[in-house]
Parts: structure tokens; C-alpha cells; sequence
């Protein structure tokens, strides 16, 4: 079967109408995964635009088709954790899937992600980067690209400023966890998605299977709503954030240009970026292909 | 005849927790709770304890996963002491406003700063306003008998919340004494299965946990909280009575009395300092003072009525504090020991004593003191202060 | 037994000091008395000077504080009594056990002391175990210096928990223990 | 004066639950009412690659007996589809007041 | 004429601390604080402010940030809500056993469960026994003096305690309203320099920060605490004068009294309520009900001589409490105003009321409904609680 | 000068005497570093051995000739990089240095360096990785290697159990946060450790440095006094904990052996690994001969 | 003016819902008179329905709860009258503020209404700014039908924040709105 | 009876700190009483390594006048500096009771 009748004989988990912008590519990966995960699925929306906008629901009603609940922005993993620990006892195969943000994931969460991962709890967690604290606003997260304008991170009336340090690069430290799957993704590419999500699936049953899809985010970066997608694409185009896997400890590059495009093209797309100059993104397009060296040897047999 | 065996208070805790055989255990090592977590994973190794067991990396972790196995349906136990239960008071809070009936033993030790690992209540009793069921024990026999009926207390229809077994660290948590172990099939039948109705994570029965809330709802789930507290008020009381129906020992559920028939003044205490405290009762008594002696045991919800009822009579009473409340000069026990008896109306004179902080013991003659004092106030006296001379 | 009877226990981090303190216990519990034991715990790593404190008596044991007036002071190492002042709070007519190599007259020993137990158990121990490891032999020796339990009971726990070659060590401790009765 | 009594049973009158579970079906947002425009796929045009269909967020896209068609409940209108059609098939227009 | 400025309590805070200027500050955003941290940047940006910021990857990093800058020697400051709250309650604690004189100002928001942004004052008042100071205000103008008085009153030599700043979420902090902002030298000679000297880490002066401690030592530090805390009772109502000194503006101290020179009845209530409460308050009275106010400003200490003293010749009183005690079916200021009575050694009767949790209003109507309560009781009435009808 | 004399002329900063057990690898590691890095120090050291035997001081009295404190378990980068930023901001240059356990590193205080890290903190943060939580008796944590046993993964009667997984590469996993210095030290090393500490104190002006010391524990492991640095030596000669430093993003590997020894010759010497069987020996050593060509692929240029 | 107002305004997310009842505020106090303002708080993204709430009076304003009877409902946006019952709670006598491009008869209106000012922000925003961000035209439209606030400082308080093509909104705002007297 | 004066005063008695700071002096255990067994280097096998030195974890050989000696005062006693000299030069002894 092809992607789309794939995806389109399957159910939608999540509630039609929730109050994600208009245009939000969040509110697509969501939808795609869970696509693919299916109603045997145990879902956590930690805080977040997700959360914020009614995925876990409201008062007495549900926002999703499954169970879905609020983690703490500082603890899905192991809340997940708990969760499979008792499937597994009981023997019985459920999804335990974590969708959070790069907050959730990167900054307040990390601790118990990371004690997941050396553990090898039986979840999947699926970390939506859109670099930086949506839900509160946008604030600088660690996840936020250098240089980015950000509501803690302001540009001076100079138009000086920005983030003064890169994202850190969390795809590659839990790769270094030696989990049993990493994987990075992007809402433009639904095919290598879904077959990310499967794998994931797939790997789930030998330890933590970890996903970061890179999403552009229209209202905090400043991007046209139609071009949610263009943006997403031109992302990994650039190398600016690559598609990869790693299997069982296998570096394995899923997109690879000839002739990348230049990160500029990326960058100037956005808003959050617009007061760089030529230096600030000739510094990014160095940052994005000393990243791009040090995976490519990661990569190689 | 019973079995017992010389042991001391964590090993008294591992093993009520091996009796009851949860689903899923979570727990990091904090002195003086680390043996638990020790003893438990020993257990597990020999066969004797088939719970899942998760290696957290922090307390807070620790919460958080018996929060989510909880929510999935499992019976769960952990412990913790001072500053774990600090780092995990996000979580901590939480289990109880989402009414999860986790049972956690906290071995208490006094809170940073100064540094130390020694013996205090304050690190539980600073967190009781968290929504827990707390319960403060004497000795190790009550250790393993309280974390048994934890479960039944927390997991019955009308409570449906988490609770506490507090026991003094060192004092109880390395103190070795006798303890009777009872067996583990009649435990089982005491407490019977977990059965979670009100909140569940399973695609069987898809529901979401905690939605986004409006007021006027979360105010009515705050008031059935509330009104769980107080149901927890009799179940205690009954459990404590099919408990020793069941295992011929009893604890008197919220209170314990002790020589307060005939008394004219009374001392209040709570947890491993009761025993200095009964044993200067005792020798007061001799010398024909009119000293009965309570013991707080129920925490919260806080026993009120019993509280009042058992100091109906008393000309003065005192309380000893191994705690204190930074706003109040005193210490806490002594601040709700006043809110209830201002509602029975009636004023009793009283006197607060702050001692035994930091691992600071509390001595016989102290508690002797401490009783010369009560007998001596007409009207209410300020803070005394027990220290080594 | 009349009343209650405190002991402090002296030995070394890593020398299973607070073990053999609970042995007492477990045997007074088994004698049909009661018993409670406390380590005092402080931070110590191998080799570093630890303390334990035991509580004997006929009738029930509620105060469960530490030990601040002992009658019977247990010193496992000889090299110790260099470090710490075992005598503190010791009351009148107490009992002192030691292990030593040394004769009694070139110990100093507080005149609160009324019996003096000594034993080379560093040796016994080396002999018997390979290791200078002397809990057991002492709690031998303390059972003939004080009768507050018995020795089958401290031999049968001890066999339980370190096997039959610690229990011939209890035994001999018992029998190689001298005691001096002091003024 | 306030009546304790009502006042109580005021507290137990909305849910049935004791612990905030959402259970009573599915909470959505008429998010179709937000759309201030509205995109407008001509079959025509349309060479059926789907990928309008993958990348809306809201999946307003269906595919049925072969063809695409945008179902207009919750459509937002962010004019996603639009803007990826490789074939212009899809315009968006003004939405008009009701 | 005083500068002014239409701003809502957010943007009060952080011109508050503009003004102050800090050395250090670190922070992490959650709804309703987010834009106290925006405004703190921004200002950064443009000039303003010119502290050292931290845009740390947690609220326990952001707590553990000023204690380290704290115990450097810097003026530091930071504001949280209930989530946040709780996950730095472990540096949170600690902050005031160190006596460090950090200031945070607290935007009060509910507790999850259930999942709320919305106001409530249950995450500062589930720690006011972690050794902070903590006073709550009103209206955004108190925001902003109470912000200043901040530093003076923690920095006091007989206080050296860390002190919240606490108001309601949305209903302060979203709330837009004039407030006059004080001139920069002006707030500067008010609070002076911060020179530490009973705690410092600095290679000039090598001390140890935190060795192990005994419990008789550990119990010393604590009688400190404790005194400085009953010092602050002190200092908060001399502060507050010499702010009207300097400032011309006064809140009373530790309580605000209003209409209560002839009251025969009294009406207890904290933060952004006590508008409405006032409110209701002239209503009633213009109905011939001898009715006044006692606001609670501080919670730590807790004023129980000025309370009973402004209680003195009261006939019945209600406490109208934006939170629970979970172990007690009431509100905590209720609990706490207990148990300062009781002290007095007199029983008024009392009525505790419960309502506007999770964000719910509590209208002027609630009020003179609550004032006609009070005005009915013989005797200690159970909790009422003010819903939506 | 050679490094006797150097290290002869230096002032020992921490209490001559403390109760670290008879022998114990991480006193030394400890005295040395602070030799190095001398008086104008502020040095953290977190609940851990180091803190338990003394290094803090006791009731009014300190530990070291330096200031010296107990951070939290869970937040010694937090408080340094606050102190840091104080010193920094009134123009004082000061070492604001960690000296931490792996528990309060790689597990409870992970999140803490992780955000310092990102942010760049100006602070050196020495973790002494002795494989788990000693002070409280041995328990595992995650720096534990596979099999071993602690006291929370005890081995069966017929001998077999220990750790289900492998310790978490966190030296990987801190290089790849990109900071200004990273580097591997055992105190079998100590010329090695010096230059590295040297090295720290150079770099910490331009963001975080982090020292991974690997300190077998005499007393956890099972280990005689005497041959405390025999067994640390033979962690690196084996490759079992390889030596190397990342200086600016560049892998450099301190000590290559042309013939390292068998992982085997290491494990032997541990009393925690004695119940391992030849399998599981040679799993061990596969799973050392698969990092040590990741590390080589990382550091070729 | 007499006595206490309350406003009630709706907008979508993103469009200054909030800024434009500060605002209101802003005038007021420099009228010379009171106000205050808190909008109401959803998880509200781009393109959802906000509520603001504003209070004006010549005397304090202590009460600093939401509005639940207004006196007065400004519409920022045409199609949000779709999607929420802007009329909830509205008193007798009421002024209604809405930007459409329909004629009265067109509009559904709550009998409590009195009187109704209608105007075509959209049209005016996209013209005077080149997006339809509404905020500003109906400050001015909102002023010219209830007079509770000042046009000056509302304009001087616009210009300010974002500037004179704005304040140009208000004034457009303000001479555009046709101002209905209902029954 | 309790003086409640008296006990206020004793609670002030110790320190003149009112924060936990250890600002006396430096603490010190005197680990060389642990030590069971000692050192003893003998200087004409020693041939100035400095190796001893490196490794003693409690800095208890020091180099003087180009000699290496072992100060006992904290010395553990725990061997390292016997095992890893390449010389023989350190024998390890039994200590005695004093
Ligand atoms: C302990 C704690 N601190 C702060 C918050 C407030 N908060 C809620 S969502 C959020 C941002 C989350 O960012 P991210 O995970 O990236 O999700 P996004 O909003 O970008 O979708 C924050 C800081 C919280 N809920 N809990
Ligand atoms: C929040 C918290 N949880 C637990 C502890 C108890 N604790 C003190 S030291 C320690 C182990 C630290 O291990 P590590 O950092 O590796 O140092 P080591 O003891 O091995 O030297 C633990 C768990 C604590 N102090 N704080
Ligand atoms: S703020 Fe960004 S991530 Fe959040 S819902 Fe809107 S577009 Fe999506
Ligand atoms: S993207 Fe365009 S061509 Fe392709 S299916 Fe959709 S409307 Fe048709
Ligand atoms: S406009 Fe957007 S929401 Fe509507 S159908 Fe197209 S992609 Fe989907
Ligand atoms: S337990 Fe290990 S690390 Fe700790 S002091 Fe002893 S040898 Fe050193
Ligand atoms: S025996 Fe150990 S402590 Fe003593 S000098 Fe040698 S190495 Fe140092
Ligand atoms: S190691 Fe041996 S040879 Fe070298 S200096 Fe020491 S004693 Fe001398
Ligand atoms: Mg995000
Ligand atoms: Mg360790």
C-alpha cells in the first residue's frame, strides 16, 4: 500500500477540531504518528502547545481517541516508564508514547529521559523541536538555534542579538546513550516518518526508541502559515537539521544532497533570524557543515 | 505461635513490603532509607519479592514512575527521606490530587541546611499540606504492621489516596529490636486486590487523565479530596481494629491513649521519642502525678475529634515537638494540636517543647522535665526548648 | 538478668562491629529477654572508628536513644583505645572487654572498671578466619565476662550468619578469654 | 445567607468522578469557524499525487473512491494545501461573514 | 508630581526589580509568570536593567543559581507558579537554611491535579514552612512597593531570610491598572548595599559552607532561624513605615486593617480578594453591619500578636481562604488564626469559607453573602464554600 | 620543572586528614586536582563520599584551605555557574570547580551540567566516576558498568545477575554538547590529569570544561588497598575506559596501546566481577572494542 | 461619566485583543479617571476566540474579577460573532461596538442593546496598515459610541505602542463608525 | 524543672555563626592512628622515582633535600606506596599497640 492510502484507511486519534495555529506542523506529526501507533496506544502530552491546545482534552472530555495524559514537563519519561513496567508485568503489548516538546525533552525533562534511555525502559518518545517554549509564549530553550530571536533572547534596537549559543545537539547525545532506536524527522518528509515510527515500534521491545522531528513553528518564528512545510523541507535541504537513524548503534544518513543548499535559503525564510548578517550566517552554514562532517564519519562502515 | 525475627526498622519495611508483593517498585538510596531499597532488591533477587523493580535515577523519578504504573493500574510502594522526598515533592503532591493510592514509607531525617542525615520529622511533616495520608510510628513492630495497612487504608473506595508511614531514621531505621512477621497469605487476604476504577491508562478504557480544567470543577474534585481526608478519619480507626482482629495487635488507629483514663495533664508526642515519653509517664505516675500520655499517629488527616475528645478532662498538657514551624517559633504538631481545640471552644492551657532536632536524642529525664513543666503552667507558656545541658 | 543492662560496643569500619552489636540482640531475644541496638552513625569508610550500642533486659525496652552511661564496653581493636576515649560516661562497676595482646597492667584502664575481659583475638581470628576480623571472638569473650546471654544462642545466630568457622571463633573467645576481677 | 447545605451539594453536582479524568467522549473545537479563507480544489486540475492530503494538519483531506476532497468542518484554512499542490489545484478564497 | 505608568502586576514586578537592579538573576517561564521574565530580558536588551541574567533549563536551576550567587555575595532575584514552586522546593528549603536573603516573587497559580494555569495561592502556601518569609498582596501598585521592601527586610541584619513577594495569577498579574513607579536613586537609598557576612564563598575568605553538622549545633542554627523570623515581625511593619517615609504610601505592615476601629464583626482575608472584600465590606456597613477587615499581608511570619490584638473586641469573625488544608476540610489561614487565638487564651466564634480556587472568582456578591454568615454565628461553624450557583 | 617537583612545591588544599577508606584512588585524584588548580578556588562538592569523609568540614570547622561547600546532589552546575556569574560579573577570576560523583554527575545532577553546558557556564566540572553511589553503600547507578554487582543488583545463588546494562558513555555524551573542553583522566595518570586540569583552567573562560576521572572504589569493588592504581591502570591499558580529550570540537586520543591488554586482566582484579563467566567476559570486551573504534572514527581528521 | 462601566471585548488570538483593552485602561487614567483590565485566559493560539475585560470608572476600582454583565461588547473580528455568544450576560441599555461589512439588518442583535456602532475594520485595517489587524479602528470606533474615554489619549497611547499609521486607525476608526440607536 | 530562660540561653551557647559555615579552622581526623600496618623506605634502595609521592592518596611522602620521606602523621597506611615502587624500597611493617 502505498504512503497515502496508508495513512489514509487509518483512524485519526486525536479529537478533529483542537486550537493549534493555522498551519501548525506539530499538529500534523501528531496526527501522522499516532496514525501509525494506533488506538493500542498509552499517549503523554506533557505541557506544551500540544497540551495547550486540547490534546489531553478538557474538564470531563477527552482530547484524543486513546488514553492521553499530562505528564509533568519534567517527567514523562519516567512516567511512561512506570506505565510499561506494569504492561510488561501483566504481558500485555501496549505503545507507551511520549510527544512533547523541546522543552519537555531537552531542558526540564531531560534527567528523566536520560535515565530511561541507560535503563532501556520499553517506550517510545517522540521529542517535537520547534526551538524554544511555545505554550509560555516562545522563550530561548536549548534546543533554540543561535542567533534566533526569542521572547529571552531579544534583538536590540541595533538589531544585535539573539540566542549567543547553538542548539544543543540532542539528536546525537542520545544516539550516545546507546538506545535501541534514534531517528531524526521532518513534517516534509511523511513517508521516511511513517517508516520511522515503525521501526520505532518495532524496536520498542528492546529498549527506548527516540524520535525528534524538527518543526518550524509559524507563530513563534515568524513564518507564513502556508509555508509551514516549505520551511520544514528547506530544514533538512540545507543540512541545517539532517535525517538520520541510528540502529543498534549504526549511523545511518536517511537524506543526502549532492549539493546542499545554503543554509541562508533556511534562514531567511524566518522572521526569528531576520536581523542576521552576512557573517552571523556564514557562522551558521560553518556550524551546519562541521555537524555535517562529524555525522558523515559517524556514518561511515 | 507467630514468627518473628531480630530486625530493624527499614528491614521491619522491606519485608511488610515483600508481605504485600506490589506490582512496581521505584526508589533511589538516601541515607537512612537506603537499606530499604537494599533489602528490597536482595528480596527480588532470592525469589522472595516478584515485584517490578525500576532503577530510578533521582527521586524525582522515582515518583514519577509509580505515578504512571499507578495510573496504569499497579499497586506500588517506595521510600525515601528528607531530601529525596524534596526533590520529588512536584510528583509528590500530584499522586494525591490525582488520588493514586501509592504507599511510601519515609524515613525521616532532618532537612538540609546544616548538612546531616540524622533523625527529624521535619522533612514529612514540612510537605503534610501535599494532600498524603501521613502516619507516624513508635517502633518497628509498627513499621511492618502500619506499611500493611497503608494499603488498605489508601486503596479503600471511600480514601482512594496516597499515604505516608513515617518512622525516625536511626532511631527505628537502624535500630534493632524484636518484630513478629506475619504471613503472607494473610496479608493478602487483609488487604485484597486493586481494583482502580476512578483513573486508568489502558487503550482497553481510553480516557484521557487530567484535562485541562476549568474552576468550578476543580473545586469540586479539591472538596471530594477534602471529603476523602475525612473519610480516612474512620477507616483508619476501623482498619486498625480488623487489623488486630486479623494479627492480635492494634494501635488505637489515630490516637493511641496511653494511661489518659484518670489523667489531669497530658503529654502529646509523635513517633520513636513515644517510648522515652511512656517510660517518664510511667515514673511520673509512680510519684503520683496524674500524667497520661497521647500519641498523634494520624497526621493527616489530622484527628481532630479524637483530639479533642481525649483532652476533654485535662488541665494542661504539653506537646513535644521534633520539629519546628519557621513562622511560629514552635513546632507543627503544637500549632494543629491549638486549630482543633479552638473549635471544641474551650481553652486548655498548654506549653510547646522543640527538641530532638538533627538527630538530637530525647532522653527519659528530659520528658520528665518535660512533664514538671506541664504541671506547673496555669495559662499558656511559650516555646521550651529540650537540649543536652 | 536484673534490669537493664547498656553496652557500648568500640571497633572499626568494615570490622562488623554493628553486626555483632544486633547478635546480642537477636540472642537476648531468643534467651526469652528483650533487647534493642543503635549504631551510632557518623561517616565512616574503612578503617575509621565506629561505635554501637546495645540494650539487655528482662522487661520490655522503650527508649530508643543511644547509650550514654554504659555498663559493659566492648573494645574490638586493639589499636583503638589509641584513638578514642573508650571510657567515656562509663558507669561504676562496668566491665570492659578487650581485645589485646597486651597484659593488663600495661593497658590504662579507668577505675570505674570492675571486670576486665582480655583477649588476643586479632590471633584467634588470623588463625581461625585468615582475616583480622575479631566481632565474633569478642562476642565469645563478652558472653564470659557478663553471662547477659547465652553463649549457645550468640553461637547459633553467629554460625547462621558467617558459618560454622565464625561460630568455633565465638567459642573460642569464650574459652580464651581471662577475667580479672579489679578493685 | 449562604445556605452550607446547598452550598455542598453545589461541590458534587457537575462530575461524576472523583480524580480529573476526561471520559465523557471526545472535547472538539469548531475550528472551521476560524477560517477566514477557504481553499477550493478543482478536480481538474488535480493529478491525484495526495500530498495535499499528507501534509494538511488537521486532516481535512480525504481520499474517497480516488479522488481528494476537502471537508470543510475543521478546516482552518492555512492554505497549507495550496501552497504544496504541485499542480495549482487548489485556490483559497475569502470566507464570508455568516 | 510621582511618575506612573498603566501597567499590569507582571510588569510591575519586573520594574520593581529593575529598580533594585539586582546582581543576579535567573528564571524560568511558566504561565502566569512567563512575562516577568520577558519583561526582565527586554529590559536587559535595552539597557535598563543591568544584571547578570541565567536562562536556566529549570526552575530547581533556576533556584540553585541564586543560592550560588547568593552565597557569592550577589542581590539576586527570580519569580515562579505553583509547578515551578514545587520543583525547586528541594533549593527552595534550603535557600532559607542558608539564610541567604533571596527574593522571588511568587504569581500564584493552582496546583495541578487537575491540570490548571489558573490562580490560587495553594503552591505558596503549601511551603510556607520551608522557612521563607512571605507576604501576599493586593493590587499591582503593591506589587511593586512590596517588591522593594523585599530587599530591605530580607538583607536586615536580625533578619537574613529569603522572602517571597506573592500575588494572584491573571487576577494580578494580567490585570492592567495605574501604578506609580518610584525613582531609581530614591529605591536605591532605601535599600542600601548588600554586604554578606554570615555566609560567603569568596578565595579572600575561605570558610566552609555547610560542613556536617551535630544536632545540638544543628539545633542552634535553627533557634536562629526561628528568632529571625520573629524579628521579621518587627521589621516588616518598621519597612513598611519607612517606605511611607520616603514613598508616601503604607500598607500596614504585617496586617492592613480596614474599618475595624468599631467592628463587631470581622472579616480575614489575602491577596487580590480583599478588593471585593472591601468592597462588600462598605456595602454592608452602609446597611448599619459593624463590619471590618483584617488583611493578612504576611503568612511568615505569621502576626499572631496583631491579629489577636485587631480580634480583641470582635464577636464573630470568618476567614475567607483561596486554598485548602487538605487534612483538614478547611483553608490554611483559617487553621493559622486558630491557632493565634488560642493562644489568647479566648474563643471567638469563627467561620471559614473556601472558594475561588483554580481560577474561580470570588464576586462581591460571594462577600456580603460571606459577611451575612459571619454576622449570624453563635458559635464555630464548619467550612462553607463559595461556588458558582 | 617535572611534575614531582611541581606537585612537591604545590600547597595541599584539602584537610590532611580525612576518612576516605585506607587507599582510596579518589582522595588522590582529589588533592591533585586541587594542587593544580590551587587557592583561588570555590570548590562544590556534592553528597558523596568525598562530602561524607570530611572534605566540607565538620560543625564550625572546614575541610579545605579553599571555599569549599555541599551543593545539592541534583544541582552543583546550577550553584557554580550562579557563583560564576557573580565573580564574573564584579571582574573576579576565580576557579568555580565541581569535584562530583558519578551519581550526582551522570544521574541526579545531570540535568544541571546539561544546561550549564549549553548555556556555556564558565565553571570546571570534575566528576570522579567510581561506578555508583558509595556513600550510601554501593548502590548501582548509571556510570556502572555491565555485570558488576552493587547492592541493588545483587547476583543470584548460582551466580549470576549484576548490572543488566552497559554505563552510560558520559564522556561521549558531554562531548557531544559541544562545550569548550572535555577530557578523560585516571589517577593511574597523573601527568596526564595535570596537564588536563591545566588545560581545564585555560579553556573555562571560554564555557564549561568537564574532567571524567575514573576511580575504581577499593571498598564497592572489592579491590586491595595496594593495587588501587594497578586496577585504575589497567582500566586504561585495557581500553576499558580509553583516555582522550576534545578540545574545541577535535577528538584527541591521549594514550593508544598498540596491543592493549585483554579486558580480561582487568576484570579479574575486581571482586564485583567475580562471578562472571567467560561469555560474559567476552561481551564486555566487544562491547570495549566497539567504543574504542567509535572513539577512533571521531578522532580521525 | 457616572458610575462603574464594564466592557466586555472579543477577538481571535494574535490580533491585540488585550493591547487594545490596556488601552482603554491607558485613557482612562489619563482622563483623570480609573480603569482597569484583565483578559481572560484560555490556551488560545493564533486564530482562536479571546475575551478582554475592561473596567472605567470616576471612582477606585477595587473588584479586579472578570466582567460577567457588561455594559459594553466591542467585536474585533466579523466571524467570531459565529463562533461565541457575544450577547452572554449583557445588561439592559447596552452599547455594542462591531466591525463588519453587513448592514444592522443583516446582524443578529440581542434586544438589551441600544445602541450599535458598525464599522468595516477589515477594510480599513488592510487600507491604512496592509493587514487586517483591527484592534486600533475599533479603539476609535468604540470611543465615538460610548465617550467613556478620551479620543486624545487613546490615539496618544496607540501612536506610542505602534505608531502613527495607527493612530491614523483610531481616527479612521472614529469618523467611520455609524452609530445606531436601537430600540 | 525545665528553666526555660536557661535553655534559651544553651541554645545560643556554641557557635557565633548563624548560617552553617565552617569558618574555625580546618578539621582534621588523625588517620594515621587507623593505620594497622607501616610504610618503611628504605633511602639506599630508593632511587628518587617519586613515584611513592605521586600516588600516596593523603600526601604523605613528601621530597626533601632530593630525598623521599614518609611523614606518618596521617599516613593510612594502606601499601600503594610499597606496591607500586619499582624498587623495593618500601616494606610494609605490623604497627603496635601503644
Ligand atoms: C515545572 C514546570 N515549569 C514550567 C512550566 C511551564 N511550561 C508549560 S509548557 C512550557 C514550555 C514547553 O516547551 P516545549 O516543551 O518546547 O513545548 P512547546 O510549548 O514548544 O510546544 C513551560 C515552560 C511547567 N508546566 N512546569
Ligand atoms: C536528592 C538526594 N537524593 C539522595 C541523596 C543521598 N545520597 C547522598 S550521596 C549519594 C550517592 C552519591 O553517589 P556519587 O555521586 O557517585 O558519589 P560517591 O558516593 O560514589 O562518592 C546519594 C544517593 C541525596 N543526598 N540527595
Ligand atoms: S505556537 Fe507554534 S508549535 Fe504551537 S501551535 Fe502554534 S504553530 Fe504550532
Ligand atoms: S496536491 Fe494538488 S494535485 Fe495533488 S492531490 Fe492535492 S489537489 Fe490534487
Ligand atoms: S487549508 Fe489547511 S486546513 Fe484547510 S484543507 Fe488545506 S491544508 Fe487542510
Ligand atoms: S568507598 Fe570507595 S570511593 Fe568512597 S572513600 Fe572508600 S574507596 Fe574511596
Ligand atoms: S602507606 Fe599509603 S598512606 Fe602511607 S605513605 Fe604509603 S601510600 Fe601514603
Ligand atoms: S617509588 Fe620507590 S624508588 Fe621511587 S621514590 Fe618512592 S621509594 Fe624511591
Ligand atoms: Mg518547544
Ligand atoms: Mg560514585
Amino acid at each position: 500500500m502505498n504512503i497515502i492510502d496508508k495513512l489514509n484507511s487509518k483512524e485519526d486519534m486525536i479529537s478533529p477540531g483542537i486550537s493549534a495555529c493555522i498551519g501548525c506542523n506539530v499538529e500534523l506529526t501528531l496526527r501522522t504518528c499516532m496514525k501509525v501507533l494506533g488506538p493500542n496506544t498509552i499517549l503523554a502530552i506533557p505541557p506544551g502547545c500540544m497540551g495547550g491546545v486540547g490534546v489531553v482534552g478538557w474538564d470531563m472530555m477527552s482530547g484524543a481517541n486513546c488514553p492521553v495524559f499530562f505528564p509533568l514537563l519534567d517527567n514523562p519519561a519516567s512516567m511512561l516508564a512506570g506505565i510499561k513496567l506494569y504492561y510488561e508485568r501483566i504481558g500485555r503489548k501496549v505503545n507507551v508514547v511520549a510527544f512533547a516538546g523541546d522543552g519537555a525533552t531537552v531542558d526540564a525533562g531531560f534527567q528523566c529521559l536520560s535515565g530511561a534511555a541507560e535503563r532501556g525502559d520499553k517506550i517510545i518518545y517522540i521529542c517535537y523541536d520547534n526551538e524554544g517554549y511555545m505554550n509560555t509564549g516562545y522563550q530561548r530553550s536549548s534546543a533554540t538555534s543561535k542567533y534566533s530571536w526569542t521572547s529571552t533572547t531579544p534583538v536590540s534596537t541595533e538589531g544585535r542579538g539573539g540566542k549567543k549559543e547553538h542548539k544543543k545537539d540532542f539528536p546525537m547525545i542520545m544516539a550516545m546513550h546507546d538506545i535501541a532506536y534514534m531517528a531524526t524527522c521532518s513534517p516534509a518528509f511523511i513517508q521516511d516518518m511513517v517508516r520511522k515510527i515503525e521501526k520505532a515500534m518495532e524496536k520498542q521491545e528492546k529498549g527506548l526508541a527516540y524520535i525528534h522531528v524538527f518543526n518550524p513553528c509559524l507563530t513563534g518564528w515568524g513564518i507564513k502559515a502556508e509555508e509551514s512545510i516549505e520551511v520544514s523541507r528547506l530544514s533538512v535541504e540545507t543540512n541545517f537539521f539532517p535525517l538520520y537513524e541510528v540502529i543498534d548503534g549504526q549511523f545511518k544518513i536517511n537524506k543526502e544532497y549532492k549539493n546542499p543548499k545554503p543554509v541562508k535559503d533556511y534562514l531567511t525564510k524566518i522572521k526569528k533570524y531576520s536581523h542576521l548578517n552576512e557573517e552571523e550566517i556564514e557562522e551558521i552554514q560553518e556550524i551546519v557543515d562541521e555537524k555535517w562532517d562529524r555525522l558523515k564519519k559517524l556514518a561511515s562502515l | 505461635m507467630q514468627e518473628f525475627d531480630v530486625i530493624n526498622g527499614n528491614k521491619a519495611a522491606a519485608i511488610a513490603a515483600a508481605l504485600v508483593n506490589p506490582d512496581v517498585i521505584a526508589a533511589y538510596p538516601i541515607t537512612p532509607q537506603t537499606p530499604v531499597v537494599e533489602y528490597l532488591t536482595q528480596f527480588a533477587a532470592d525469589g522472595v519479592l516478584k515485584s517490578s523493580m525500576s532503577e530510578v535515577e533521582s527521586e524525582l523519578s522515582a515518583m514519577s514512575v509509580l505515578t504512571g504504573a499507578s495510573l496504569a493500574g499497579a499497586r506500588t510502594f517506595t521510600a525515601t527521606s528528607s531530601q529525596g522526598l524534596s526533590l520529588m515533592y512536584e510528583p509528590y503532591f500530584r499522586a494525591s490530587t490525582l488520588r493514586l493510592p501509592i504507599v511510601m514509607a519515609i524515613v525521616n531525617r532532618e532537612m538540609i541546611s546544616p548538612q546531616t542525615v540524622w533523625g527529624g520529622p521535619q522533612d514529612s511533616i514540612s510537605v503534610r499540606d501535599a494532600g498524603w495520608l501521613q502516619i507516624y510510628v513508635e517502633d518497628n513492630q509498627e513499621i511492618l504492621d502500619m506499611i500493611i495497612q497503608a494499603y488498605k487504608i489508601a486503596e479503600n473506595k471511600d480514601v482512594l489516596l496516597p499515604i505516608n508511614i513515617c518512622y525516625d531514621g536511626f532511631y527505628l531505621s537502624h535500630m534493632t529490636e524484636k518484630v513478629f512477621i506475619p504471613e503472607q497469605e494473610k496479608v493478602a487476604k487483609f488487604i485484597g486486590k486493586y481494583n482502580p476504577e476512578h483513573i486508568i491508562l489502558d487503550p482497553k478504557r481510553p480516557m484521557a487523565v487530567d484535562p485541562l480544567t476549568n474552576g468550578d470543577l476543580l473545586m469540586e474534585y479539591r472538596y471530594k479530596h477534602l471529603k476523602s481526608q475525612q473519610n480516612a478519619l474512620k477507616v483508619i480507626d476501623e482498619t486498625d481494629s480488623e487489623f488486630e482482629y486479623l494479627f492480635g495487635r492494634s494501635y488505637g488507629g489515630l490516637i493511641e491513649e496511653y494511661r489518659m483514663e484518670d489523667a489531669e495533664i497530658a503529654i502529646l508526642v509523635m513517633g520513636s521519642l513515644t517510648g522515652a515519653a511512656k517510660e517518664a509517664v510511667d515514673i511520673k505516675r509512680k510519684k503520683g502525678v496524674k500524667i497520661g500520655l497521647i500519641k498523634v499517629r494520624a497526621l493527616r488527616p489530622f484527628p481532630k475529634e479524637r483530639i479533642i475528645k481525649a483532652l476533654g478532662k485535662i488541665r494542661a498538657f504539653g506537646v513535644v515537638d521534633r520539629n519546628v514551624s519557621f513562622g511560629w517559633n514552635t513546632g507543627v504538631v503544637y500549632q494543629e494540636v491549638k486549630s482543633a481545640l479552638y473549635e471544641s471552644g474551650k481553652i486548655v492551657p498548654s506549653v510547646p517543647f522543640v527538641g530532638g532536632l538533627g538527630g538530637e536524642d530525647i532522653t527519659v529525664k528530659m520528658m520528665i522535665e518535660s512533664i514538671d513543666k506541664i504541671n506547673s503552667i496555669e495559662k499558656n507558656h511559650n516555646t521550651v526548648w529540650l537540649t543536652r545541658e | 538478668m536484673d534490669g537493664l543492662k547498656e553496652i557500648r560496643l568500640h571497633g572499626r569500619g568494615g570490622l562488623g562491629t554493628v553486626k555483632a552489636a544486633e547478635t546480642l540482640v537477636y540472642a537476648a531475644v531468643m534467651d526469652g529477654i528483650y533487647g534493642n541496638s543503635i549504631p551510632f552513625f557518623g561517616f565512616e569508610r574503612q578503617g575509621a572508628p565506629v561505635t554501637s550500642f546495645v540494650r539487655i533486659s528482662d522487661k520490655p525496652i522503650r527508649p530508643k536513644n543511644r547509650v550514654y552511661n554504659p555498663h559493659a564496653i566492648v573494645v574490638l581493636e586493639p589499636t583503638i583505645m589509641n584513638a578514642v576515649n573508650v571510657f567515656e560516661g562509663v558507669e561504676e562497676g562496668s566491665t570492659l572487654v578487650l581485645n589485646t595482646a597486651l597484659k593488663p597492667d600495661k593497658i590504662d584502664i579507668d577505675p570505674k572498671i570492675k571486670t576486665l575481659a582480655i583477649i588476643d583475638a586479632n590471633k584467634i581470628a588470623l588463625e581461625l578466619l585468615g582475616r583480622p576480623i575479631t566481632n565474633t571472638v569478642m562476642l565469645g569473650a563478652f558472653v564470659k565476662a557478663t553471662g547477659w546471654v547465652s553463649l549457645k544462642n550468640v553461637a547459633e545466630k553467629v554460625e547462621e550468619l558467617w558459618g560454622a568457622k565464625n561460630r568455633e571463633a565465638v567459642m573460642k573467645g569464650f574459652e580464651e578469654a581471662v577475667i580479672y576481677h579489679l578493685k | 445567607m449562604i445556605n452550607v447545605e446547598e452550598r455542598v451539594a453545589l461541590m458534587e453536582f457537575k462530575s461524576k468522578y472523583i480524580a480529573p479524568v476526561g471520559a465523557d467522549g471526545v472535547y472538539v473545537i469548531n475550528t472551521g469557524d476560524w477560517r477566514t479563507v477557504r481553499p477550493v480544489l478543482d478536480q481538474d486540475k488535480c493529478i491525484k499525487c495526495g500530498i495535499c492530503f499528507m501534509y494538511c494538519p488537521v486532516n481535512s483531506i480525504v481520499k474517497e473512491d480516488g479522488k481528494f476532497i476537502i471537508k470543510y468542518d475543521y478546516c482552518k484554512g492555512c492554505g497549507i494545501c495550496a501552497h504544496e499542490c504541485k499542480s495549482d489545484a487548489i485556490i483559497m478564497i475569502q470566507e464570508a461573514e455568516k
